[in-house]
Formats: C-alpha cells, structure tokens, sequence
C-alpha cells in the first residue's frame, strides 16, 4: 500500500508537533489514549504545549510528567481507579508548573464540536451558576498573547429566544482549534479513512476540530478493507495528515477488541509516578531509554502483553487480574 | 442479621435510591455497583448509562473507568460524549435520568467541590476536576451524592463550586438558569442519609446508619444540621447482600 | 419476542399523532422515507399537521397532497429527478393552501440538533445576507398562537468572542421539538434500539429531539442481533415509543440494503400529482382503497418489487430500469 | 471536431473548473456529471462529496438524487446531513470545497433565488427551495453554477435571494458576516461562461460558446454585462466525451 501520507511516528511527530504547539489527544482515562505518540513526543522533548483535554488521562498525565505541557485546558485528570486524580498532573498543578483552566467534559466535547463545525462557540446549561463560569485558569495577559486563545474562558447569555426549549439562559463555549489532534484507532487505510470501534469518546471531533491530524492505528489495511462497511467508519480521508501503523499503539491503556488495559504497567506507573526519583527513573528506562513503542513493548514482555489480549467475544481480557 | 460492611451498607442505600425506569448516570466504583444492584433488586427496567456514551452495557465484569473497555460490550448503543451528555440535557429523556456522583467538598445546598482546596489558581490540594460531574449536576432531574462523612468535607462554604445543588437556597437553580424542579436527592455517607428540605433546599439528617448516633453525625458535619426527624437506616438484607456478592462485584474490586 | 413497545402501525399512528400536531418524519428525497407511515396517517385522516422537513420529498409531497398538512417548516421540497420541485407541494403552496417557511438543510438540521441536544439554539454562518433571514413564512400573529413555535425565525448575532474563529457574526436557529417523530430503519429490536444502514441523513437528531418516537423497521429481530456490533446502532432504546414491523415500510422510496427506489412508481406519481383528478384517484386506489400497506405491496405485485431488490454486494438495485 | 450535445459542452465546461484535490460538493443531474468527469480527466485527486453524508462514493450508476442509494456504495464515510454541512462550515476543510450548483434566477453579483417568483407568502410560482445550496454557497471556498441562459433568470434583482454570492458588491460578504475571500467563481450557462469582475463582483462574460454571438447572450441577460474581452470556449475533446458517455452517464439518464 502507498501513500504520502503514510509514514513512521517520529517522523509524523517531528513534521507536526513542535514545542509551543496547541494540541489534543483522544482517548478517554484508561482507553485508547494515543500513547505510543505521547511517548515520542516525550522522546523527542517537544515541550511548552498548550493541552486540550476532556478527561484523556493516562496520555494527558505523561506528557505533564514529563516536563512538555506548560498550559492545559482539561475537565479531568483522573485514571479511573488507578488514580482517581493523575498523580503528576496533581502534583505538578500544585507545585504551580502547570497553568490549568477547568471545564466539564460536555463544555470541553462542546468546544471541540465547535471547532469542528466551524462556529465559534456553542451554547450549553451546563455550569450556570457554578465556578466553571466565575473562575478562570488564564489570565487576560495570557489570553491577549496567543492569539490561538479567545479573550473570554466563556459568556453567560440570556436566550434571545425568550424561555424558548424552557431555557432562559445559556453558557456559550467557545471553539477550540487545536494547531495538531492525535487519535489512536483500530483501522485506517493508507489515505486516512479511519475506523474506531467500541465508544468514540469525542475522538471524531477533535479530529475534525484540528489544523493537522495524525492517526496511529492498530492497522493499515486496504480501502477496500473499511469500504465495505462504511457507517463504521468515522474520519474522511482528506481530514488526516499522518497516517502511521504503531501496532499496541494505545498501550499501555485499552484498545477496544484488541487488548486490555494493562494493570500491572498502571499500577507500577502510580508507584513510580507518586516519587520524583522513581519518576525520572521510569521515563529513562520505559520511555527515553527504549527506541520507539516497539521497544517499549518488547520491555513489557510477551508473557504481559499476552495477558491482555482482547477475548473476541467480549472486547476486552475477560478475567484479568486487575487489582 | 446479616453480616455487611460499611462499603455494602452504603452501596444498597444508593441502590434504593434508584426507581424502575430511571435511566442511572453513574461515575466509577460505588455508585457503579449501587446502579448494578438497583437492577437486580427494585429497578429492573433501570438503565444504566455512561458519560462516555455506553448506553446499558451487559457488565459481565466490574469496570474500574468509566472508559473501560468493559462498558462498551453488548450495549444498546455505543455513542459518543456528546451524545450521552446530550441525552442528559435533552428535554425528554433528561428528565428520566438520575445521576450518581461523589466529590471532595458537600455544602450545605448539595453544591459539590471536586476541582481544589485552596486558591484555584495556586492550590493546596489538586483533585481530578468535574469531568461529567458539574454536566449531570446542571441537567438531569436529581442526583444522589456519595461522601466521606467529614467536617472538612461537609463545609459551609465550597473552595470551589464544581457541580451546582441547590446553589443559594430555593429559587437559585432557575434564577441561574438551570431547573427548580432538579436537583440534589440524597447524600450517601459512611455515617447516614442526608436529604434537602424541599422548601429551605438545606440538607438535613434523614437516616442514622445502625449504631451511629445523631450526634456524631451532626459533630462531623461542618455546617448546621436539622437532625430532630432523623430514624435508623434499614440494613441490607441477606437477599441484597447476595446480589451485590455474587452478581455485581465478585471479584470484590470495588466493595473488598 | 414481547415488548410492550411492539406495536402495529395503525395503533401507533392512532396513539402518536393527532391532528394539528407538530411532527416530523425521517429520510430524504426518495430514500428511506416512512412511507407506510405516511399512508396510515393518510387513510387515518389526520389533517392539520404541522410538518418539520429538511429535504424529505416524497412522505411530505404525499402527506401535502392527501391534505394532512396545513404548515410546513422546509429546507427543500424535490425528489430528485422525478421531481425537481415536489408537485403536490408546490400546487398547495402556489394555491395558498399551506403556510410555507424556507430553512436550508443545514438550519433545519441544525435546529433538530438543538431540539435533540436540549439547547434552545444552534450557531451557524449558513444564511448571512439572504432572504432566509429576511423572509418569514409566518406570522407574529400565527407564532403567538402556538406555544410550539419560537416567536422568531430566527437571530443575526455578533460573535460575542470578537472574531474568534474568523467568525465575525452568526445566525442562531431555534431548537424543533416536535410532538412526534417518525422514522424508518432497517433494524430494530423489540424495546427500540435501532439500526440504520447506508447514510442517516438527519433521522437520529430528528429522533431525539421529539417528545415522541415512532420506528417503523423492515424487522424487528432479537436484541443480541443488535448488541453484537452496538456502533452500527443509533437509536437507544429509551428514546422509542413504538417499534412497527413494516416489510417495505419505506416503499416507494428506497431503503439501503433491502430495496431501491420505484421508479416506475415514482414516474407515475408525477403524472398523477400533475392533474387534480388523477391524484384524487390515485389516492383512492392506492392509498385509501387499501387495508394498509401490505395492500399496496400487493396492489404493487411480485414483480416489480423483485425488480428493486438490492443487490447484497451494492445495497441497490444494480442496473434497474430507471428512466 | 467532435459531435458534441450542449449539455456534454455543459458539462465539460463544468468540468474543468475542478482542480485536482478539490473536494466537490455536488447536487443532482449535469452537476453531479461534470463532477464525475473530472476525477477521470483532470482532477484525479478531486473528491465528491454529498450534502447527504457520502463522501467519495464508488458512483458505478448515476445517481438521480444526492439520496440515492447509489451514493452510499463502497464510501470513506457514509455520514450524516450534520457531518456533511459541518466538513463546509469547518475552517480547514471548507477551504477545500468547491460547490457546484443550479437555480431559477441569478442577479448580477451571483446571488441566486431557487425558492419563489412573485410575493414570498403568496408565490406565483414556488420552487424547491434551498436544500443544501444556501449553506453550500455561504461557506466553501467557491461556487459554480449552472444557469439556463433567459433574460427572466438573469434578472436585476431577485424575487427572493435563498444562495448569497457577493451580494451586493466588494466588501459585502465580509460585512454580512461570511468570508470575503470566498463566492461565485463561475456560472456556466447553456451559451457561455461568465465570471465575477475581481474588483467590482459583478457578473462579465468571459467566454462564448462555439456559434453563439456575443450580442446574442448580452441579449438573454437581463442586466448590463461587459462582454468586451469575451473568446470562444473551447468545445469538448473527444477524449472528454469519451469519458462523459462511457464512464460517467453511460445509460443517458442525465445528459441524454
């Protein structure tokens, strides 16, 4: 299969993530994060991102460890039971590293939304009343020096319509336009047509929300492969920039009919990332030390990734230990 | 009586909280379980329904997320964060769904804290932040709230507000925009049932759990509490225990 | 299978839609239109409806002509070649015997979005400068008549985000919430879910945004058919009211998969709607002179309805006799 | 030279104003043809897309609406209405996008009326309205449009304006609030070809069609139009024919 589009993950990173860049990643907590792409961006040390995040967690916590996020825009950090807030996110955010403005997951899908449709904000109930709307993470100093930022986190407003839909009033959020998305999928052909299977979470629009989008995908595989069932297939070709096979690409979080989570690597990874020593240790040895996501799967074993592997029936490793 | 701990006890006062046919948002762990067991027990036509879109997923195991990738097997429809959040705000099917949340600060109108102790922008303590929490709390038709009972945690006034209860006291939902009709139900602590008062909106002791006494409930609870109509919570019967045992987390993730 | 959902049509249409109620069916132009549907509202006699339509064609052409429909919410009434503008509609608006208000697709879509999202309005650049904003269908008096209609066509407004997004102003279109839905699908199962194969046009925020939900489906089939591959579904199952097994429910409009279109149908059609007399008959014959619609079916026969079965390798009925 | 119909020189023309790597937006008949001919003469890399949600459908049958089953066959994505408007409206992809369409009167500026004649509530003759045209014309990057050449259709000002083009003037889409760097590039009648003036926005004549005089369109327009540099359009190659009768409208349902 050829296509110009097609090609290997450092050089996809190199060609569209550079430091300062505002960028979003998919996945959602545990699952189908694009890690073998946080983990090279980590490599290369593109640092000084501007993170957009709904509640991506794994991904969202290692690139904040690792010293490359200065600015996020997140509803979540958390990993689910494996760290019910991400442990560098937390520590860094209290350490004051990091310039964190909160939103709710809705407002931060809505935003995406918006980018992806083209209009500069769109209006929800959700938060009237509450600090999302009275507290701001950014300064106005900050917000007038990027021009990639709007001037307001947001804008309360009555309905023009009355109490139209029996709603007097509405919070508007504004469009994200992120300069680079990353997803991990399943499938994609050599021009990009991808296919997610199991939950989307709000991978589609922030696909579409993006200046340039790579793709990481369990597969290439031949057009015709994903043609042939087009309803399951969520992002056009000419949306993608990067299309890159990275087999495990989500690991160490789940991919959906293809592996699990792996709850050893989560656990370990709150271990060490819950002590700054330990944490500079990991990076060195499972992240900078290794070559590429290979590297970092042949670290983890065959004995491990085989423990995840997805049961056909259900999706994910029925009766995996996961405590 | 049956034997039952403190994390089994609450998870079925959760679960009879939950009504047939009420459509259950729920977050991971104990609320998770509880809307597990309200279909075994008194809500067979409940639905349980996830933020990130799964819509009555066959949980064969316990998620631990709820991303994971156990919620999505065998689903009505696997849909995306703007559909199931859409699906919480819609007129119509909003109204039938109740959302079960936990957070690190209650105050005394169920407004819920689960972004940072501290000054927001330089804090003390960093929590997880609202996720779908201050979505559910804005829309559906009531929410029931899980908390350690603590003086620090039951607060009279919020570091931050997350997710909005009864914001300010009667009228405040609608003068901010949200419904007067939806709102916080109950607060599910390791000590009793809380409940709102529905013409003031302030929380007051409903229940006692078994050998706890209004007193230390009202001494770990930050802010004033009307305690004088406060009875004992029924335990969880043997029958519940079962269902909760064998059928929703034998593996005993959440509740061992 | 039981449910208590499972339904046949004419009880559905009897407990559903009443006249002078706000509905709205699914489909477009001569595709996947609930024609079954359509005609048992016709044989019913209900009139007085007030119709949301974003390119629907032949179900609002028919449910116009048979004079069920006294206001018409519309972004384009045409069914393609057969009829470039549709003749029944344009007659009744020509004559003044219905009230017509012009939207463009994307509004109208916009509009059932918001109505399904629960917000009471949507943004969009579509419109800016024309007469779709200049010129209303209705008027302030008839607005203020219905509760359920917003007291404006709609809003010009400028982006209270500056220019955020290259997007100096807006149009906000008003949320539908109408009394009654109506779609058809390919697949549902007995409580609802359903499954609609080839493109969903707008039939899923249709759905949603209606107070209720009417799903006629080629078959209703057992849930586990459906809960195998929960991405290709998207109609939860609480959303629906009634589930109508309706074999060729969308007849003669095309339902992917299962049939093509009629084009022998569709070509009579057009000389019957042209003639007043002939459609009075054509109505009799085909419609009100039959039980339901596998009367017409019959009426159709064997043949014809082999002649548009779908090729399984295509969906559609490859080298049928179009002209 | 070739023996050509007008609408094969129609749609040649049409044709060849797709640029490789153009997504093509297109509605039914002659449209949907030209789009087709360009990917298999000079735009091999362009995509057509419908306003229905298909996107780069495998067209082995002409489709006779954007609804067809036809366009849904072996697709990148069969999407919905929303995705479809959304790809135009969205600041990335919507540059890409070059909309063809048709309609029943256009004014000087490329504004066009496919909705009514005569009073908009009491219409003497009604139309089917907008469909995806408004949208389509308000956001991509540029149209084409195709016009039966009558004095009645090229008309001063329009019964009713559905499609903006350049409205009224420079400077006018940017003030009504869409891009000034986007519009009517091109409108291909069953005589001519004319253009939009870079500096004035009004319609000129640009080319003539073989055997048709200048004097003879200015004639069919009913607004004043420059026509002083207008040149023969070149007509179909057999090779283009080739391509429109064997490959794309093989069983003349559009052009024959």
């Amino acid at each position: 299969m050829k296509s110009e589009k097609i090609m290997d993950l450092s050089e996809a990173i190199r060609r569209f993530v550079k430091p300062g860049d505002h960028i979003s990643i998919g996945g959602f907590t545990l699952n189908r994060n694009p890690m073998a792409a946080v983990y090279e961006i980590i490599r290369q040390g593109i640092d000084g991102l501007h993170l957009y995040a709904h509640s991506n967690g794994q991904g969202v916590d290692e690139l904040i460890g690792a010293g490359c996020v200065s600015r996020l825009e997140i509803a979540y950090g958390g990993t689910g039971r494996f760290a019910p807030t991400c442990i560098r996110f937390k520590k860094a955010a209290q350490e004051g590293l990091l310039a964190v403005e909160d939103y709710s997951n809705y407002q931060m899908t809505l935003r995406f939304m918006a980018g992806a449709m083209g209009v500069p904000f769109l209006p929800t109930r959700s938060g009237l009343g509450t600090d999302l709307i009275e507290k701001w993470g950014f300064s106005p100093e900050t917000r007038a020096a990027d021009p990639r930022l709007p001037n307001d986190k947001l804008k309360v407003m009555d309905n023009p319509f009355g109490n139209w839909g029996d709603v007097p009033r509405v919070v508007l959020v504004p469009a994200i336009n992120p300069d680079v998305t990353i997803i991990h999928v399943q499938k994609s052909g050599p021009k990009g047509t991808s296919r997610i299977e199991g939950l989307p979470f709000s991978d589609v629009e922030q696909a579409k929300s993006a200046r340039h989008l790579i793709v990481t995908c369990e597969k290439i595989v031949e057009t015709d492969d994903l043609r042939d069932a087009p309803e399951s297939n969520q992002i056009p070709f000419f949306c993608v920039d990067a299309v890159v096979e990275a087999p495990h690409g989500a690991y160490p979080t789940a991919c959906y009919r293809h592996y699990d989570y792996d709850p050893v690597y989560l656990n370990d990874y709150r271990k060490y990332a819950s002590d700054d020593a330990l944490y500079a240790d990991y990076l060195q040895r499972f992240i900078r030390g290794v070559k590429d996501h290979a590297g970092l799967i042949g670290l983890i074993g065959q004995e491990r990734i085989k423990a995840i592997a997805a049961d056909p029936r259900t999706g994910y490793a029925t009766g995996l230990d996961r405590k | 009586m049956a034997d039952y701990t403190l994390r089994e006890l609450m998870t079925i006062v959760a679960a009879r909280e939950i009504r047939d046919g009420d459509i259950v948002f729920c977050g991971t762990g104990i609320s998770m379980v509880a809307a597990m067991a309200a279909k075994h027990i008194s809500a067979p036509n409940s639905v349980i329904f996830f933020e990130t879109g799964a819509i009555d997923s066959k949980l064969e195991e316990v998620p631990m997320a709820v991303a994971d990738p156990r919620v999505m097997f065998h689903t009505s429809v696997n849909g995306s964060l703007a559909d199931a959040f859409a699906t919480m705000q819609n007129r119509f099917t909003g109204k039938k769904v109740v959302g079960v949340m936990g957070a690190a600060q209650i105050d005394p109108y169920g407004n819920l804290n689960s972004t940072v102790i501290g000054d927001y922008r330089q804090p003390r303590v960093r929590f997880s932040g609202s996720g779908g929490a201050c979505d559910v709390a804005s829309f559906v038709s009531r929410t029931i709230i899980f908390m350690q009972h603590e003086k620090r945690k039951f607060v009279q006034k919020l570091d931050y507000m997350t997710s909005p209860g009864w914001l300010d006291g009667p009228g405040a939902r609608g003068r901010a925009g949200l419904s007067d009709d939806s709102g916080p139900a109950a607060v599910i602590t390791n000590m009793a049932v809380m409940r709102f008062d529905s013409h003031t909106k302030r929380m007051y002791l409903e229940g006692c759990y078994p050998g706890i006494s209004k007193e230390k409930i009202v001494e770990n609870t930050g802010f004033e509490v009307d305690a004088s109509h406060a009875e004992e919570v029924a335990p969880p019967t043997e029958a519940e225990l079962r269902i909760l045992r064998e059928r929703c987390d034998p593996q005993g993730l959440i509740l061992g």
